[in-house]
């Protein structure tokens, strides 16, 4: 079976720098990749590449056998980003945010669905407060509803933890276990290897934009 | 201006040395700052293949 | 969901957005109403001359203002990503374009209600049925005019630092002939159009509507690119 | 390339102190405007090689959102800078002339309004540009301005035209002798020579600035395989 995420030898250079350079990866359905790294080693570039919010400079990925950068692709409309920004509007409730990222990613959940997404989010008592009232954990929480609205197949997570308490991160961790066991591939780049453990089997490290090590999670801890 | 018999203009050259000194020197003025960047840009290259 | 319907979305979310901030929306129109005293005072145009001035100034008004409420269009944008959010989705960059244009250009166009009226005021123009009827359609053209070519640079120069200054240096001297065509056709309107000029002038509007409508949608999506 | 590139510059050069020269010494004067209107033989060949690098930057800006080729883009910047530093001088050299034969600085005829504006635009390209760090972006973003930018030319110019129409309708100069005609084509090719020289040599200096085209050398992966 083919792979849900390949990238070959890519690489993404800003101005002189070479942000990323000869990143090989192969992440099949239902598996769990963890990508490690100091701030600024490209971990961020790398997620932004792989959704197609940036062209690469060198080499290609691809999403679902498609390419993630033309608009309407296979790949665009079964990956989601959950990153730093939460995407959100700040003058747009929670209910109104669903019901836009449902209406424009062509899907067709009822507003009964919207409103029992926020509830499973814990957002049920705030669906009609705008989101510049909210709290980064509620704004994280908002963004991560992303996830039940898309059902995705490729899931790019970066630093999903922050900001969240305890519920949320268990919240968050059964969300992504439930994906995975469908089959979704999941990327997860994140400084808490501890609190992503559940659900990822690999593990690579990002040093200044080249894969410097992979291999099991069990091995990350020794070999750090 | 000063206009002659004809109604031609007299005079008028340092209107004319002007036009001509002020292209001139603007296009020193672009040649030399290329060459001032050429150098600059060989300087980072070498840097980099240093690095 | 087609890309028309798409385009319709775009465009109803960002004219709720400039609903909830209608309070700043209002403050655009207050701007131009504050830059009309100002250039009344700047020209001292009474009688006569006020009537040859007033379209000019209602233009710049409309133009001054626009930049704002071009800026702020973005700025929800940028704040916290939520056009990279919409550029996730399967959505047609073509449609937040034109959503994104059309809600520009109905804020634009709802100027007018405030700014026409006060110039009437202030210049002492008569208005009538018909020549406002004229009015409005031209004040349509001009915000179509502004809106497209408007929200284009406003999405790049959302970007980038600097943003205040670069956005009216590249759009008030492509929005020219939209000034010049507006001052002429209201000048014609208000004070007779005795060599038929009228037509000819709402006709260069609309030909530089049409322009810019297609070409600013074209590129749109390559700005996108990073 | 270079060499030619060079070479090319310095007949360019060379053909325009003597077509200077030629304009300033060897040509008559003009029947009406006397010496001043000597003027014409720089300020003519600034006016058509400026707006034919304005051209060229229309083309290099469509040339790169076709391919996404890099070298599309140094181009694109050098017939951007041409372009301007010649509307610069366009308008110096016509406000000289005005000041001379006219009596005053400015008009707002129909040639120099659209000359100042296509300065405007072209110049507001230019900062753009300048505002934009990463180089993927500052070249789609200055290829989608320079287009839009060139578009707007023409418009520009009718609507001048029919705006002022009501007002005045400028002289154009008389229409030139032949004795004036070698001097003006000498400095109309130095201009072209010159212009294309100086946009191979911004073009070669921007993609020596470009950094390196090849990533970092590739470091070994430490650990396992794909288990």
């Amino acid at each position: 079976m083919t792979p849900s995420v390949i990238t070959r030898s890519l690489g993404k250079r800003f101005g002189r720098k070479w942000a990323l350079a000869h990143v090989d990866l192969e992440v099949a359905a239902g598996q769990g990749l963890l990508v490690v790294g100091d701030n600024g080693s490209g971990k961020t570039t790398l997620l932004r590449l792989l959704a197609g919010l940036l062209l690469p400079t060198l080499g290609e990925v691809e999403i679902l056998g498609s390419s993630p950068q033309q608009p309407g692709s296979e790949a665009r409309s079964h990956l989601s980003l959950v990153g730093h920004q939460g995407f959100l509007y700040e003058a747009l409730t929670p209910l109104e945010t669903l019901a836009l990222w449902n209406r424009l990613g062509g899907r067709r959940k009822s507003v009964a669905e919207l409103e029992n997404l926020l509830a499973e989010a814990g957002l049920a008592a705030d669906r009609d407060t705008r989101v510049s009232g909210f709290s980064s954990g509620m704004r994280k929480r908002l963004s991560l509803t992303r996830l039940h609205l898309e059902n995705p197949r490729v899931v790019l997570l970066d630093e999903p933890f922050t900001a969240l308490d305890q519920a949320g991160r268990e919240w968050l961790l059964s969300t992504l276990s439930r994906l995975r066991a469908d089959g979704a591939a999941l990327i997860v780049a994140s400084h808490d290897p501890q609190r992503a453990a559940p659900i990822c089997d690999r593990a690579i490290r990002i040093e200044r934009g080249q894969i410097s090590w992979q291999g099991s999670l069990g091995d990350l801890e020794s070999a750090s | 201006m000063a206009e002659g018999p004809a109604g031609v203009i007299i005079g008028g050259w340092p209107y004319v040395i002007t036009a001509y000194s002020i292209t001139a020197v603007a296009l020193a003025l672009n040649i030399a700052r290329l060459a001032a960047r050429e150098r600059k840009a060989d300087k980072n290259k070498e840097s980099d293949s240093n690095g | 969901m087609s890309t028309f319907q798409q385009t319709l979305f775009v465009a109803r979310k960002d004219l709720l957005l400039g609903w909830r901030a209608r309070t700043r929306t209002l403050a655009v129109a207050l701007f131009g109403m504050v830059t009309l005293v100002l250039f009344s005072f700047a020209v001292a145009a009474d009688g006569e001359v006020g009537v040859s001035a007033a379209a000019g100034f209602l233009i710049v008004a409309l133009l001054l203002s626009s930049i704002l409420s071009l800026e702020e269009s973005f700025r929800l944008e940028t704040e916290d990503r939520a056009l990279e959010g919409l550029l996730l989705l399967p959505v047609d960059p073509v449609a937040i374009f034109y959503g994104k244009a059309i809600a520009n250009f109905v804020l634009l166009v709802l100027l007018g209600p405030v700014l026409l009226p006060l110039t009437a005021i202030f210049f002492s123009l008569e208005l009538d049925g018909a020549n406002l009827l004229g009015m409005a359609l031209l004040w349509l053209l001009a915000a179509a005019g502004i809106a497209a070519p408007g929200t284009l640079y406003a999405s790049m120069t959302s970007r980038v630092t600097g943003r205040d200054v670069v956005l009216p240096l590249l759009l008030f001297p492509l929005t020219l002939p939209i000034l010049m065509a507006g001052v002429r056709s209201f000048d014609l309107i208000l004070r007779g159009d005795a060599m038929s000029q009228l037509k000819g002038w709402t006709l260069l509007l609309a030909a530089f509507d049409l322009v810019y409508w297609v070409l600013c949608g074209a590129l749109f999506s390559r700005t996108l690119e990073e | 390339m270079r060499n030619v590139a060079t070479g090319i510059g310095l007949l360019g050069i060379l053909l325009l102190l003597v077509g200077s020269y030629v304009g300033l010494f060897v040509a008559p004067p003009e029947r009406h405007m006397g010496d001043v209107q000597r003027i014409m033989y720089v300020h003519v060949p600034t006016a058509w090689i400026g707006l034919l690098c304005s051209t060229f930057a229309m083309i290099f800006a469509v040339a790169y959102l076709w391919t996404g080729r890099n070298r599309w883009d140094d181009r694109l910047v050098g017939a951007l800078e041409i372009s301007v530093i010649l509307g610069g001088l366009l308008l110096v050299q016509g406000m000289l002339w005005g000041r001379v034969t006219w009596g005053i600085w400015w008009t707002w005829d129909v040639r120099l309004t659209t000359s100042l504006i296509m300065f405007l635009l072209f110049a507001g390209v230019l900062a753009l540009r300048s505002f934009v760090e990463e180089p993927l972006r500052r070249a789609t973003w200055s290829s989608v301005a320079t287009i839009i930018a060139y578009v707007d030319v023409p418009l520009v110019y009718f609507c001048v035209r029919w705006f002022r129409s009501l007002h005045q309708v400028q002289s154009s100069p008389e229409t030139v002798h032949s004795s004036m005609i070698i001097p003006l084509r000498i400095n109309a090719f130095a201009m072209l020579f010159i212009a294309i020289w100086l946009i191979a040599w911004r073009a070669r200096i921007e993609s020596k600035s470009r950094g390196a085209e090849r990533p970092p050398e590739r470091i070994e992966i430490q650990g396992a395989q794909n288990g």
